[in-house]
């Protein structure tokens, strides 16, 4: 890896790590004054654990070998990663994955909030990574997913979907909050999520454009595709506002923000020009009528995780098997429906989706459900009236 | 002596400390509150999801007066606290038996 | 363009699209706690709004071609961007200039603060974005200024002179807050214009020195100058409230930094040596007087944009008539008063900075009386006594 | 230096710049909300001094000439660092060594908390740094220490030790806080300090991976070690929370991340493999209880700088001792005792840090006094009673 | 009239305003404060270090309310909040001499 | 019974919290408060902007009492609140007619 790249990726990850702080302000700002430091350790918990599985044996099961389903223990404590061969390309490339893996889980978060024993969380991340993170990624990533031609630039499958769905079988096995859905609180600090916002933003630069694995035109176009899908879902979400609601607002911003930046994910080094513009457009649209399905179908997605992250994913995926423009990459990919590409693009994509959510849905279900019957999901009642913070963490967030 | 207590509107607490130093209060005590009443709260909006927030913020002003001039410090309050639109507010009055002050100990009027 | 110069332009403009939400935070701070999330809002919405005019028709009008005044249609919706020519150079500046172009209205939010409709807000930004920043910055990189000679380093004049005369303008056809200046209200979280501040001071890194376009010497140097005058305004700042009013405070010490930077920014690229620290430290002294000439001129500017941005940004630029120096820089640019050049270049300084007052002081008093007979640019004395957070978006910034 | 490079010195340098707000932070949401801006005005003045006497003198007496023990006058006012040659390299160096001399100091304000007068810590900061801080840098970097084979990657001993000890020697002569210990406070904002120990974090990559002073492998695996020994450090220190007091807290993950990255900072070049999760477990550990020795030992210690950066500076430094592996880097350094090298780079270690303590302890007593007995160090009773913000700074931070 | 204060747990405040407005009042006025008693407060640990934080938060109620209303108007209160917990909070009823509405001068329980 | 309501320091609240233990109290109830009085507050400056805020953080501690306890009580408040300076605060006594405690229905002395 030339030193551009190698400086390129580096950033990136430093970048990728810095989101998940970020999300833990974007949530931890939704969430009330009583709960926002149990959100803010559900997160940050993530980037403790995660790291160490990751080196000790994810990474290894995730890139290992050539299978099709399953890496191998080739890489065991970054066995044969080598530090000065390709300029530390190798090294840096496993520590950006690494940050990627961090925040995987961390999204899930959302969705559980207010309600969840922060112990069953503290098993729920590491055996999540490994039985559902782990395997998907493998097979988007150099597995059967990805051989068939799939697309998945920055993980809007491997990640975004993947993370969403997984969030609503969790909360299908949690239950619902008390009072949910006739008693609500609104956010607790607004200016809180308006900084997660920001940070997350400026991370997703990384995770996009890092993804490109080196400092090039296709990193370029992902960075400009960030910037566009990110800027035009805002504003669609704020329009319908105004307009639906009566008043644009800040929660509205940042909601269609992150909205485009998840649609982006698994197209930014694949589509230019005004795709980016669409896809974040459709997606802020979509998004922002998403996330009431949970009135209507009855699941308790507390920040919204399933609305934002799985659906927002899945529109951005789907939208490749349209836009997908591998004359403009000089790329070895298909081509989408608006290039001549016919069908098989999207028709993979929707394979590799499908997959992604089948396997997601069903084994995180089933590790919810072990952990109920295990050491139990969720806490107390009066916990839950007065408050994770003190009762799971002995800490209030404001004195 | 008595404690008048009024709920006011946070936007008209300058108004309503400078009537009562005109009425030659030189002393008082604030809090914020939160009202319940007429005026009904506000709506907010948060991803679609609407929350009526039945709650208006509200500033409680405390003064111990002098039984004389306690109904000058009410009309003091009542018309600078005025705007005329719901939600004004509310004053009461009730009896305090002593008033004490800390640093020296000295009671009643003496302690004002 | 090489990798490393690719990856310096990338996280540049990505540091300076995080610089946004750092400006709101700074802002939002400052203001009351029912106002704060209509300040953090006019800062979003640029971000939303301005990258989708800026690549459907902003940039072509604003770089494209070789007109003198203003641009031409050649790269409308990014036409003949090429993503993998140059190595993806040409596409990374495109992204990066969007940066600069989202966050120069931002600048006069501070101004309008507490009393401007968000609607109006609305239509202002992109309309303000090509009628005045647009034009400008053709004048100023490829247009008539810079071609006679005038040096504008990374937006001194095209921006910040620009948006601080543009916010004198927008205040005088607004008019004053309800009670200003006898009533006043302290910064509701110093914590929130800190965290604002570190943010500014992180991204304007990339502001300056990404402005080399390049990881070369230029940059490096951009870098240091970046570095030491924004250090000596917040120090020279600090001290003069210490010794004028008792007391050094963190307000004074943000507000020199940021004064400091906007004095740098024209000059980053041509000045080095001591050069930077005295342009900090005379910027830091004039600025800390300036912010005073509001109360005397009676323009009600709520977070003193005309007296750090357009004062700052005009005395760093007027500055560079003394100070550039193209020996350092084998740079093909006219020397200052202090390396032999002459009155030259003070003299083009001077005719690019009143050229660009000009222009953005009369079009921004025209589009605000335009706003002002139609929709209406205030809100109503309720609203502004209540807030606008309530009124405006229908949030709360903290429950 | 190649463009690669100098943007990733770049790139390191600003984010070392982000790191002192982000201290600030960390440090001002642990402290009470009616002192926490007397805090964030300790760490931004640093930021703001540091910078002009780095390029004045201090940068040149720290680096300048090939002295044992201090540097000469050739660098005064950044004299004789060219801009365009080796491409900007050298004044890039020159930018991201002043960072690192401005989050020193910053770092010792954390023990001072609560009490010190701000004109003793204005004039305390630029004295402690050119008495201080510059030698120690010089030896180690240069000097008698680094030339005898001690190893000391990105400062563990000339920034985290140094700061430490200083930190002890400042609260011994400025003594205890009223009430200390019996009466206490919780951290006023847990949101803030997480705030900051996100910045921190992601800061702290380039304080350690830019210490490669290139984009290369060596710092490719910096930036691995970064990543990991954080994370098992935060890690560790939430388990021993949770068997030992109950719960697993905020505070304890922020503490331990930071324990973690003190740690790895001395061994971030010359370690690999698991070292780095040996490292930062090992340190979690040392420093979770560490942080308890205050209350045995009776120094008022207000935010834990002797249990975090003196304890998790020298665990790290001495741990190089047995990790060190140069054949994984090619590297001309000695190898430690896991690695063959027996014991005398353990020796090495030792020495540079008895060094560095004693200087630091002895110089900083006696800056200490000689502050005390001119204007004074402490703040009144009644300033002290009633928090430093209003007093000192005439601001409050929230309103 | 009278003035009715109750000292309830946060969590209960949606059930006593139903209950009040139920019972026919129109208006209150509550604010967040810190209760010590026998419910004895919790425990924090910052780095090892503990802090015993006996005051728990508490919302105070009050409404002033008709003589004839009062009892009714305090059983409401009781049988809302109660949890039968440790720290439900206490209810007390002092003697208001006088109501005024800031919007209108209407006095006594023309003003409620 | 009585309702004895203090206005003190913020830094005095230990001290008092312990006062009252001592004089037997086992209960209390502490808000936040601004005051405005002689001490007369202070000066900030933001940006060269002179802002005078004349109300001084303070805290409020009410306490209902038996009658008899009433003096001892608030002469426990009065000295363990003082410093001499002027700001220390005041204290005020009014007649309780009724105290309930939520959890079991008990009045008077028995529900304190
Ligand atoms: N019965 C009451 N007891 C205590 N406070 C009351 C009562 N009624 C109203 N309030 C307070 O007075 C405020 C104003 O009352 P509201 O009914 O909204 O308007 P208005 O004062 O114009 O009648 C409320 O927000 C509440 O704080
Ligand atoms: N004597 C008192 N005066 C004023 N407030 C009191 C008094 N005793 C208790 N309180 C308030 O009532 C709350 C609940 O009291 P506590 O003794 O904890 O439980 P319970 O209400 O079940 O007896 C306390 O937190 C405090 O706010
Ligand atoms: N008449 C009053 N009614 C209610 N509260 C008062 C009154 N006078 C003073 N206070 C409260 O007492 C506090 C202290 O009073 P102040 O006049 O400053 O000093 P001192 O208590 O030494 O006389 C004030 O800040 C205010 O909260």
């Amino acid at each position: 890896m030339d030193a551009g790249s190698l400086a390129w990726v580096l950033i990136s990850a430093a970048l990728v790590l810095f989101m998940t702080p970020g999300l833990a302000f974007f949530y931890g700002g939704m969430d009330q004054g009583r709960n926002v430091l149990n959100m803010l350790m559900m997160n940050f918990y993530c980037v403790l654990v995660v790291p160490v599985v990751w080196v000790l044996v994810g990474y290894s099961l995730a890139q290992g070998g050539s299978g099709n389903f399953i890496g191998n223990f080739d890489h065991l404590f970054l066995n044969d990663i080598p530090i000065l061969d390709d300029n530390g390309g190798k090294l840096a490339t496993v520590a950006f994955l690494g940050m990627f893996a961090a925040i995987t889980p961390a999204l899930i978060s959302g969705a559980v909030a207010d309600r969840m024993k922060f112990s069953a969380w503290a098993l729920f991340v590491p055996l999540w990574l490994l039985l559902v993170f782990v395997p998907i990624f493998k097979w988007v990533y150099g597995g059967w997913l990805g051989d068939r031609g799939s697309l998945d630039f920055a993980g809007g499958t491997a990640i975004h979907v993947n993370a969403g769905i997984a969030a609503l079988a969790a909360v299908m096995v949690l239950g619902r909050r008390k009072g949910w859905p006739s008693e609500g609180h609104p956010p607790h600090s607004m200016p809180l999520v308006m900084i997660g916002t920001g940070i997350l933003w400026f991370g997703w630069f990384g995770f996009n454009a890092g993804s490109a694995l080196a400092a090039n035109g296709q990193a370029a176009q992902a960075f400009m595709n960030t910037f566009l899908a990110a800027a035009a879902a805002g504003l669609v979400w704020i329009v319908v506002e105004r307009f639906r609601d009566g008043h644009a607002t800040n929660l509205g911003a940042a909601s269609g923000i992150v909205a485009g930046l998840v649609a982006i994910t698994p197209a930014a080094g694949f589509v230019s020009g005004v795709a980016p513009l669409v896809i974040g457009g459709i997606a802020g649209l979509i998004c922002c009528y998403a996330v009431k399905l949970k009135h209507r179908a009855g699941y308790d997605d507390a920040l919204d995780v399933v609305g934002v992250h799985f659906v927002g994913g899945l529109v951005g995926s789907l939208l490749i098997g349209f836009f997908a423009n591998p004359k403009h990459f000089d790329g070895a990919f298909d081509a989408g429906i608006f290039y001549g590409g016919g069908l098989g693009l999207l028709a993979e994509q929707a394979l590799a989706n499908v997959a992604a959510i089948v396997w997601s849905f069903s084994i995180t279900f089933g590790l919810m459900v072990l952990l109920k019957r295990t050491i139990g999901v969720r806490v107390s009642d009066q916990t839950e009236a007065e408050g994770l913070d003190i009762a799971e963490h002995a800490e209030t967030a404001y004195h | 002596m008595k404690l008048i207590t009024a709920i006011i509107k946070p936007s008209k607490v300058e108004d309503v400390k400078a009537a009562l130093t005109a009425a030659g209060v030189h002393g008082m005590t604030v809090s914020e509150v939160r009202g319940f009443g007429r005026q009904g709260g506000h709506t907010e909006n948060y991803r679609g999801t609407e929350y009526r927030l039945e709650f208006v913020p509200k500033l409680m002003v405390e003064v111990v007066v002098d039984e004389e001039q306690a109904w000058t410090v009410i009309d003091a309050i009542v018309e600078s606290a005025r705007t005329g639109k719901i939600g004004d507010g509310k004053v009461w009055m009730t009896t305090v038996d002593e008033l004490i002050r800390i640093r020296t100990g000295e009671r009643g009027v003496e302690a004002m």
